[in-house]
């Protein structure tokens, strides 16, 4: 690792990854004190959850149990799969986005609504930069640990997410 | 190694440290540029800033003055030792620090200040006289409830800068009377007021610093300050929140006049829209 | 001299550029209103390319006529100009609201009348001279006026107190700048028609002002008797519309010919 | 993922101006990128401040337009907490350090710290060219409250200015989080042998919490900044309340609340405070042990103050808000806990006194500064108790006496600790010294200058003046307080000046400075052992390990009185 092994030799990954974790799930938490905050305001309409938004949980889902199986087995086809579930779950979510848009819902109409986009939007963000690890991860085994963790602890933001717009 | 006096650079820095503790000392002389105090609570805010001065100006003379000692008597050389504490002793030596300053600043939230932030925050003493201040870039508009005793109502859509300032509706029998002012405000001495606050465009902040009043006005909030002016005379009305390129130039005007005069001059005053 | 933010921008990322060892990328500012330009072009009211341009001395045809106001007309509220005790003195007191004044004759005042379509064809000269805005004791004069798309204003302060002019349109690019007592005049242009676009002074609610843009030079402003005129027209069908801040807008369809002056009436109603 | 680097197998410097100097992943060298960069966004930043100065003495003459002025206050800021501060104290000099310090031969992610210097100069260059746009740039304050941030109608530098404001530290915040990242791994993992968490050099504790305090507090901004961009450009209403009337016409919006901006920028800006002024004060503990030749007094105490101040910090940022509307129960709580900051901050600053105690000064350049970071320590560390008391906030809230404050805490503190690690550090970035009389000279105009200038802030704030105005003189009431402004623009123009002695010592001592070897100061910690400056790789043989305090001062008596950290014990 570093040079002629003289440091405590751990392994920076696991902690580079917590801090990680750390800072996304802060930005998460300032959205949902936002969130909070603004359901408070007279105007605030419920917004009916595209169904597909169900759907698309379980493309995550499905996704997360294959990147799993990759990294136990450590067998590429598996890691294919999640791959590919992952892009499936970005369209998943484009097609939520339409359907909100259908039914007249877009950024601007009204509060929840608008949650709705910017929240989908930043984790689609960091759906791309799970894709972008799990590839990685596909040249480079060894990174498959840390990428792994990664994806799923994009997963459980969005179930986080979905529970918080859709219950609170 | 010890020599006899410490270089000159040393008492120097001593020297400096001493006169910027006593020029700062002495600049808090500048107290007695708090302007005057006007209203109820106002003496328990300057008791709380008298206070913390005391407390601080003690600390920060006895602290300079150990800094300057130290720097003065440690500069001539001599032998100096390796002795890391123990914890036991850091932690003994911690006690003073953390015990002092504890006591000194909760006292001044607590025992001092509470008191004062109550009296500003707390319940509505009875028998208030209500006004309504709004803030715009760069004016402050004053309504007073006129001869029904009551506010009209007001809606957005209907602010005309010139023609009707505060969005009088026309249409409500209770806004006709509602006396709308240009940057004035009239305040009984002796009678607790009640001040509700409303922004037509961004942050404004209604201070007027005799009366120790200091209140952020946020749009889309109906805001509120109380007060009691104690002190009959002319103040100024400032904006203390940067609200454009006119902030500076947000001021208004506060009179404070003995009850009746107060009644009379509000009786002259002839609604908006009358 | 005064430094605001256009000029100071330059020698502030000269400096950084250079320290980046990145000279030779300077931008080009962007200075609104930075001068006068030579045509309305641009906008879609403008003259084509390759109009006929049109010399006024030449015109024959012409409409002219009165804007009246039906309905007793509302008293002027009077201004508490007391913040600003300078200009409260300078109107003695009695400064009044001028947003709607009606002549005893029951005709209106400060209504702007231009012609609204119909001169679609022609190109006119740019007059030379800016137009002027200057802030008096308080008050915009003129409180109405007309200018050319893309004709200079030159925005003057004759108070020693600060005042802003914050410009509101909706076809142009609004501005907003302070002018401190003892300000150099500002220069600035509205490159596109529009009628009207609003000045407001937000130091004192109570200054405002308008101004009609327009492509072409017939334009004018109702003053005593009511009266407008618009001289020297190519002969053509027009619509000619009048505007007032409070009564709204009004058009008419007129048709003049060679050596023709139609006469056109304009009726407010005050309810 | 990022894999951790480092340099396998030996460490060949790269060749080639390009991947030495410019893309380089050697912590040193992006650590003075840092540094330099700061060094220019400084200068705009001080010439900005100038420019308030000069409208502020003589404001009949209408030096700057008022729009003008509105957009240097908060360039100023902006500038000067984020593109100067921020980036020399805890970028610049936490890269160079923090392998040094732990015996690492780079940063964990080098590559990832390569990247992080790249965000910020576009950062940099948007932040710069917002002056160029139409209305100018940003005129919202730092704090770029909306509406005013939020609406171009309401101050010109809410147009184009502010979007770019907004994307300039959007790319601050990535490059800050990339940085954070690196310093917690490689503070962690990469210790070399026996550099245990309780024998990293204080300064190096303070990176720590420093970043822990980024990571955790500045998502909150960039939330903040989306929902503002969103708010300006796309019509949404998440600040944006009902009924805002901007030439007697109602806008759109519907249901926002500006006060969510503020907690949510306040939750940042709070512990950013912090983030800076906390390696100032490491700064200042390497110094003061080196300089006074003794260990720092109650270094486990420093630790668990520093640990206490992180804690606490992340708490308190209502008291931003005490006039602000917010619930007055909320404002209690938060006085009580604010004040308590003083508690293990006071316990820092006595450290600091104390470690001066039975030791042997020496009054170099750099030391001088840590001295007078320790005394501005005290006035800003208890002018916080003014502004951290409710009750008297609602007197001192956004007058002058709030700008003196936090002139001496995120500027004092933090510029004197840039200054005492420069002249300390400089030998082992360049290997060469920077002039000492220069230096002294650069201390003394900048003492007797800086203090009375911020001082005299706190009496106009007793005298009730307000900060952000253009024209003090449209009030009666402040005629007393608005009567130093001249005195005090003459002592700015003194304190630029005694920067210039510093550039001038900075970048001539880069060529022209004495030459020094590895240990010019007689230092214990590990950066000292290696040759000045230090080579690609840190050491060019074997990592040293540590073996002892890192303070060990004053050992022998004698001229050598010293004993470094890597030494074994007998």
């Amino acid at each position: 690792m570093n040079g002629n092994g003289a440091t405590l030799a751990t392994r920076p990954a696991p902690l580079g990854l917590l801090g990680v974790l750390a800072t996304v799930g802060m930005l998460f938490a300032a959205f949902t004190a936002a969130y909070l905050v603004r359901r408070t305001a007279a105007d605030w309409r419920p917004v009916a959850l595209p169904a597909i938004a169900w759907a698309n949980v379980a493309v995550l889902v499905s996704s997360g149990a294959a990147v799993e199986a990759a990294r136990r087995t450590g067998r590429g086809p598996w890691l294919l799969a999640g791959l590919g579930l992952g892009v499936a779950f970005l369209g998943g979510q484009l097609l939520a986005w339409r359907d909100l848009a259908g039914r007249g819902v877009f950024l601007a109409t009204g509060p929840h609504g608008s949650f709705l986009y910017v929240l989908s939007a930043v984790h689609g963000a960091h759906v791309l930069a799970g894709l972008g690890a799990l590839a990685y991860a596909g040249a480079r085994p060894a990174a498959l640990g840390t990428a792994s963790a990664f994806w799923h602890f994009v997963g459980g933001i969005w179930l986080y997410v979905l529970v918080v717009v859709s219950v609170l | 190694m010890e020599t006899a006096r410490p270089p000159a650079s040393a008492s120097a820095l001593a020297a400096f440290f001493v006169v910027l503790a006593a020029l700062t000392a002495l600049g808090f002389a500048a107290i007695s540029w708090l302007p005057v105090v006007a209203s109820e609570h106002g003496p328990g805010v300057d008791r709380t800033i008298v206070y913390i001065l005391v407390v601080t100006g003690v600390l920060f003379l006895v602290g300079h003055a150990v800094l300057a000692g130290f720097v003065w008597r440690y500069s001539r050389g001599g032998t100096p030792e390796y002795r890391p504490l123990s914890p036991k002793v850091e932690w003994s030596w911690a006690l003073l620090p953390v015990l002092a300053l504890t006591v000194a600043s909760e006292v001044g939230v607590l025992v001092i200040g509470g008191p004062a932030w109550s009296q500003i925050y707390g319940e509505t003493p009875a028998g208030a006289l209500e006004i309504e201040v709004v803030g715009k870039q760069f004016e402050w508009l004053v309504r007073y409830p006129g001869k029904d005793g009551r506010f009209g109502r007001t809606a957005a859509e209907l602010v005309h800068d010139v023609r009707n300032p505060v969005g009088l509706d026309k249409k409500d029998p209770a806004a006709s009377d509602d006396v709308v002012l240009r940057g004035a405000l009239h305040l009984p001495e002796g009678r607790p007021v009640v001040v509700r606050l409303r922004s037509l465009d961004v942050l404004h902040s209604f201070a007027i610093p005799e009366l120790r009043v200091k209140q952020d006005i946020v749009p889309g909030h109906l805001g509120r300050t109380q007060f009691r002016p104690v002190r009959a005379g002319s103040y100024e009305l400032a904006c203390a929140e940067l609200c454009g390129l006119g902030h500076y130039r947000m001021s208004g005007k506060v009179v404070v006049e003995p009850a009746p005069e107060f009644e009379r001059w509000l009786r002259e005053q002839a609604g908006w829209f009358e | 001299m005064t430094i605001r933010s256009s000029t100071l921008g330059t020698p502030v990322l000269g400096l950084v550029l250079l320290a980046l060892g990145c000279g030779g990328c300077g931008g080009k500012t962007s200075v609104p209103g930075g001068g006068p330009e030579t045509s309305g072009g641009g906008s879609a009211e403008a003259p084509k390319a390759g109009a006929k341009v049109w010399d006024p001395a030449l015109g024959t045809a012409g409409v002219r006529g009165t804007v009246k106001l039906a309905g007793k007309a509302p008293k002027r509220r009077p201004i508490d100009m007391n913040r600003e005790p300078r200009c409260h003195e300078a109107h003695g007191g009695k400064a009044l609201d001028e947003s709607v004044i009606v002549n005893e004759d029951g005709t209106l005042r400060n209504a702007f009348v231009w012609v609204k379509k119909g001169l679609e064809s022609w190109s006119f000269p740019m007059p030379s001279d800016p137009a002027v805005v200057t802030q008096t004791n308080c008050v915009y004069i003129p409180h109405v006026q007309g200018v050319r798309a893309g004709q200079t204003i030159s925005i003057r302060n004759g108070d020693p107190c600060l005042h802003n002019i914050h410009a509101y349109a909706k076809r142009n690019t609004e501005f907003n700048f302070g002018q401190p007592g003892g300000s150099a005049e500002a220069t600035r242009t509205f490159d596109r028609p529009e009628v009207m676009a609003m000045l407001k002074c937000d130091v004192h609610g109570w200054m405002s002002a308008y101004i009609g843009v327009v492509a072409h030079p017939y334009f004018a402003v109702t003053a005593d008797g009511g009266r407008f005129e618009l001289p020297k027209l190519p002969p053509g069908d027009y619509t000619v519309e009048a505007w007032h801040e409070v009564y709204g807008s009004q058009a008419r369809d007129v048709r003049v010919g060679d050596r023709e002056t139609r006469e056109v009436e304009f009726q407010f109603e005050e309810k | 993922m990022i894999e951790s680097s480092g340099h396998e197998g030996g460490h060949e410097a790269p060749r080639g101006f390009l991947r030495r100097y410019v893309f380089s992943t050697d912590h040193k060298v992006i650590g003075i990128q840092y540094f330099l960069t700061a060094v220019v966004m400084a200068l705009v930043a001080t010439v900005l401040a100038m420019l308030i100065r000069v409208q502020l003495a003589w404001p009949e003459k209408a030096v700057v337009a008022p729009e003008t002025y509105v957009s240097l206050v908060t360039m100023h800021g902006t500038l000067m907490v984020f593109f100067v501060v921020s980036l020399a104290l805890v970028s610049g000099f936490g890269n160079f350090l923090i392998p040094l310090h732990v015996g690492a031969r780079d940063m964990a992610y080098p590559f990832l710290n390569m990247l992080s210097f790249w965000v910020i100069v576009p950062g940099c260059v948007l932040m710069l060219a917002s002056f160029l746009v139409e209305g100018g740039a940003a005129a919202a304050g730092w704090t770029a409250y909306p509406p005013l941030s939020a609406l171009g109608k309401a101050v010109p530098g809410s147009g184009l200015g502010q979007t770019l404001w907004l994307l300039a530290m959007a790319l601050f915040i990535a490059s800050f989080t990339m940085g954070g990242l690196n310093y917690v791994t490689t503070i962690v993992n990469c210790r070399t042998r026996g550099m245990s968490m309780m024998r990293l050099p204080l300064v190096v504790w303070t990176f720590l919490i420093s970043a822990v305090l980024g990571l955790l507090s500045f998502p909150a901004l960039t939330a903040a900044a989306i929902l503002l961009l969103l708010d300006r450009h796309a019509g949404t209403s998440f600040y944006l309340p009902a009924g805002l009337v901007f030439g007697n016409e109602t806008l759109p919006h519907q249901g926002g609340t500006p006060l969510l901006f503020q907690h949510l920028f306040w939750f940042l800006g709070h512990p950013e405070v912090y983030v800076l002024v906390l390696p100032a004060l490491g700064i200042g503990f390497e110094v003061i042990a080196a300089f006074a030749r003794r260990p720092p007094f109650g270094y486990r105490l420093s630790v668990y103050s520093i640990l206490v101040i992180a804690v606490l910090s992340m708490i308190v940022w209502g008291h931003h808000m005490f006039v602000s509307g917010m619930n007055p129960y909320l404002g209690k709580y938060f006085s009580i806990v604010t004040v308590l900051i003083t508690v293990p901050f006071s316990v820092l600053g006595l450290n600091l006194i104390a470690s001066l105690w039975r030791g042997r000064i020496r009054l170099d350049a750099a030391m001088l500064f840590a001295l007078g970071l320790v005394s501005a320590i005290g006035i800003g560390g208890l002018g916080g108790l003014y502004l951290g008391t409710a009750t008297s906030d609602l007197y001192f809230h956004d007058s002058y006496f709030v700008v003196g404050h936090f002139h001496f805490t995120i500027g004092t503190v933090t510029f004197f600790g840039i200054y005492a690690g420069t002249y300390y550090w400089f030998p082992k970035m360049f290997g060469r010294r920077m002039d000492e009389g220069l230096g002294r000279v650069h201390f003394w105009l900048t003492v007797t200058s800086l203090f009375p200038m911020f001082l005299l802030m706190h009496y106009q704030g007793l005298g009730g003046l307000l900060r952000r105005t253009y024209d003090p003189t449209v009030y009666a009431y402040n005629a007393a307080a608005r009567g130093l402004n001249l005195s005090i623009t003459l002592l700015a123009f003194g304190l630029g000046a005694g920067q210039i002695v510093f550039l001038v010592n900075l970048f001539r001592s880069m060529f022209a400075g004495e030459r020094t070897g590895e240990n010019p100061w007689q230092a214990t910690t590990l950066e000292w052992t290696t040759e000045s400056p230090a080579p690609h790789g840190n050491w060019r043989r074997e990592v040293p390990s540590a073996h002892r305090s890192p303070y060990e001062y004053g050992r022998n008596g004698g001229a050598e009185d010293f004993v470094l950290q890597s030494a074994e014990k007998a």
